[in-house]
């Protein structure tokens, strides 16, 4: 199998928190069915910290390895660091993707900020940054 | 156990084809067109490999011009064909929504040097009628192009019946029978076919080889300029020893049609009754008229790649719907053709069979498909939305 | 003992190509473009030969695609170019009168899309300088194409040279290299090649594969268009088998150019002096730069079929000048391009040696020719007229 | 070898009747070198009839084949059988050529033709059929 790395083929095949939180503190939900991929992050915040993390995705290998892998990423750190996770970390975590499955790490990177977001919102904090988050449609 | 069920992206060669190559690579490596006796051989050979194809085809040896494969030969007969159409200022072509690329994107450049393309849409059930065809032929439609079975959902076209309309009419009819050419009788003549494509590695033979049938009287257009080889209408030193496969492959596996077909479509009856057990499926195109060894479902609320990587890893070598690894993220045209959502396109999966695929191979399919399914809906946030009732069932 | 010496017609497979293919034709039969593993291990295959292939070149694996053959390629590169042009309201290619049919063919057909085209004259010697190149460019030129060496005289032209002005006036340079691959190095990025055609089976590889080296950067325009095999510039299921065995050939060509190149130019050498003996007789092209194989001589007062067919009789398959097998009656047209009359061009023979031929069969050939040559002679109204004076001499 | 029949063949590597009369009654030359075939006809005439025929040809396979066959058809025939000679007589005795070396025959019926004629003029007797015979350039 030389389409995806082993890391990646690893993370696919035994994906990380897999599932749902059902009193998460923030959930974030991306992409959209048309184009294949749908990722949803749920978060459990504790003092200012990702206590747990789960995810369910509909999409390809690379969609369901960078979100196993994005989830490990942020799991047990502060929100602020949960920030500054980019798809290119997550993508060179995986040992690295096919150019045109770079999108996948881009859906993990803001299934991640989305979650965070809700937190946020939800807790009346300013969200810091600025960057897009595409809603699920 | 490897399950190889991807006949419609390839086949593996039989023995026959190899067989006949060999001699060809080894000691007959004469070039035809020389004078000397292994050349003189070769075109002997190639003689004989033309006279196959054409009995195969039920036309003349001369009407038959071998090319590098289904794409080129798709491509040649389109041109050909606008060709002939521009200089008595036709300028009209008529095909489907659902054709391969080939055909596709061939028609594509044709619309950007003025020709108008008309592409019939496609009925659920996959199948274009002659109707569509005669109601949308113009005076000025130089081409009807329709392919014989198509390669992602299977169905067959009544390539007969659209034939007659197009000869009534005095249109040129080419059909693409890349993916019946070996499996389905094919008769040329009694069929109104005036060009029609196919390749070798569909049926058995070797890649890089496929062959083009034009009606006698009908003037090719050169897409390779060069030599004299073809009748001076496919440039190139012939390509002796896959030509040698294609014509034995083609003879035999033209040969065991009926045996095949019963044998292939009972076990592809059986993968359709099993799979449509599972809920939220589909077949995708009508079960008849329909290749033998194509099975086509699509499943809800879960995307293709990941399933068929979850096969492999159970030993299963299917393909999807999908333009997967051609960088492309758009769903199967051919699934959106004959009116899947975009969502539910994304999840499908085709699994084309072949006559060494056996009962056993169809029972693990059988185990392993409706395990995956349910794998990866457990992990789909649209499976939960629809189980939740917060999304509605479109399947 | 049976004389193969038409190798620039076609060779024998080697066994190293041969070994290459057979494992791609019987288990490793995937679609490169699938996903599960069989396939895959064909994508990785397909990759390793681009590789392969690209270091034979000196350039980039992404700068290769694959084509079905030299004639191929060589359309493929010059319809690129002059779609590259066209956008730039440059219309003028340059090339020389003794290109490869593939080349002219295409020029034809471009000239006819309202294209002026340049051909250069060949010198005797069958050589083109740089300076001719240099003095033919307009503001307007978007293609020099000149052959890397000729196929019916074995000369080499100057390619770096010529490669050095075009880039100096930034005009892509196209070079067919057809029958320099494999047997002469070549360093496209040294000798400032923009785009190269080569074809397997001219260095014991498979027959219907070829490849076009285009530097990054240039854009290709489809000659077939369909799937998106080979960046979606090359469209139809990937030959694995073929560009295994092309890549294989390639390799083992390349790494004993050196030691090949002098064996077998040692042997052509002993036969241009043999055959030079021949009273008015002389050698095509000049002897030096000349492809190790190439020998071809015009004999007056004889007709190249009767002489080839005679020599086959003695076991000698050699190949003429003149396309006489493909029913025109024109004498060549690269012998007409360096100067020799109608009536000499006809009467030519080349011998074009591979790695195989031995000391005993260009024995047996100075023999055999010259018999067969004073036996034509013989009988010939034109050589009377010679001897008895009614007519001078031209040789 | 397919391309030619073997009748072509034992014709053009036995060609029968090759060479020169000193003293021949009729001579006939067609073709040109610059197509690449010229065929040179001898005729010893006795009685009205072929006593003798010779050729010299510069040519392909078929066109030496056409000349061995197309003397060997003369020979001992009276000059009206001869002139009936056609050259699709000639390419089927020789059991066929390929299409585009029909015009091989052909030089052999105007070779004939040619030498007969030389030999009506020689003598003053008008030529009895019009057919076209390209002179030798
Ligand atoms: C110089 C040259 N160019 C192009 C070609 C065409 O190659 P192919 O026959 O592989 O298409 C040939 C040989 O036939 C050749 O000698
Ligand atoms: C219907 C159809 N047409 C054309 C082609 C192109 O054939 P090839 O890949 O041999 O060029 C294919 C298969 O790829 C096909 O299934």
């Amino acid at each position: 199998m030389a389409l995806y790395s082993e890391k990646v083929m690893d993370h696919f095949t035994h994906p990380r928190n897999v599932g749902i939180i059902e009193d998460a503190d923030g959930i974030g939900e991306v992409g959209n069915g048309k184009c294949g991929d749908i990722m949803k992050i749920y978060l459990k915040i504790k003092d200012g910290m990702v206590s747990d993390v789960k995810f369910e995705t509909f999409g390809c290998g690379s969609a369901i390895a960078s979100s196993s892998m994005a989830t490990e990423m942020i799991k047990g750190k502060p929100l602020s660091d949960v920030l500054t996770v980019t798809n290119k970390a997550v993508a060179e975590a995986l040992g690295g993707l096919p150019a045109y499955k770079m999108h996948c790490s881009v859906l993990a990177e803001e299934a991640i900020k989305a979650a965070v977001k809700d937190y946020y919102d939800k807790n009346g904090i300013e969200y810091p940054i600025d960057s897009p988050i595409c809603p699920a449609v | 156990m490897k399950v190889y069920v991807d006949n419609a992206a390839t086949t593996k060669m039989s023995r026959t084809a190899i067989d006949a190559m060999l001699p060809y690579m080894e000691a007959l490596y004469g070039n035809p067109s020389s004078l000397y006796s292994i050349g003189q051989a070769a075109a002997e050979a190639l003689q004989r490999a033309r006279e196959t194809t054409a009995k195969c085809l039920g036309c003349e040896a001369r009407e038959i011009t071998f090319t590098s494969g289904g794409s080129e030969a798709d491509n040649q007969a389109i041109i050909s064909a606008a060709a002939l159409g521009e200089k008595k200022g036709k300028k009209h072509i008529i095909s489907t929504e659902f054709e391969h690329h080939a055909v596709l994107h061939t028609l594509n450049k044709l619309e950007k040097q003025g020709f108008e393309i008309t592409l019939l849409n496609v009925h659920e059930n996959g199948i274009v009628t002659k109707e569509q065809v005669a109601s949308a032929i113009r005076e000025d439609t130089c081409l009807v192009t329709v392919m014989y079975a198509n390669n992602e959902i299977g169905t067959i076209q009544p390539i007969a019946e659209i034939g007659a309309v197009c000869k009534e009419k005095c249109v040129l009819f080419h059909t693409d029978a890349v993916q019946a050419a070996g499996h389905l009788h094919i008769d040329v003549k009694k069929q109104n076919i005036d060009m029609l494509s196919l390749s070798a590695h569909k049926f058995h033979g070797p890649k890089g080889i496929g062959a083009l049938y034009a009606r006698k009287g009908i003037q090719l257009t050169n897409i390779i300029e060069g030599g004299a080889q073809e009748r001076g209408k496919r440039a190139g030193t012939e390509n002796v020893p896959a030509i040698m496969g294609m014509a034995a492959a083609f003879e035999e596996a033209c040969g065991y049609i009926d045996k095949n077909s019963a044998k292939i479509s009972a076990l592809r009856d059986k993968l359709i009754d099993g799979l449509s057990k599972i809920p939220h499926s589909i077949l995708n195109g009508a079960r008849e008229p329909r290749l033998p060894g194509n099975v086509n479902f699509c499943f809800e609320g879960i995307e293709g790649e990941s399933l068929l990587l979850l096969l492999d890893q159970k030993n299963v070598s299917a393909s999807s719907g999908s333009a997967c690894t051609s960088g492309s993220l758009d769903p199967s045209h051919v699934l959106l053709a004959i009116g899947r959502s975009h969502e539910i396109a994304h999840g499908s999966l085709r699994l084309s069979l072949s006559k060494w695929n056996t009962e056993e191979e169809a029972a693990h399919i059988l185990k392993a498909v409706p395990e995956v399914v349910a794998y990866l809906r457990n992990m789909s946030p649209v499976w939960r939305d629809l189980k939740e009732s917060k999304k509605k069932f479109i399947l």
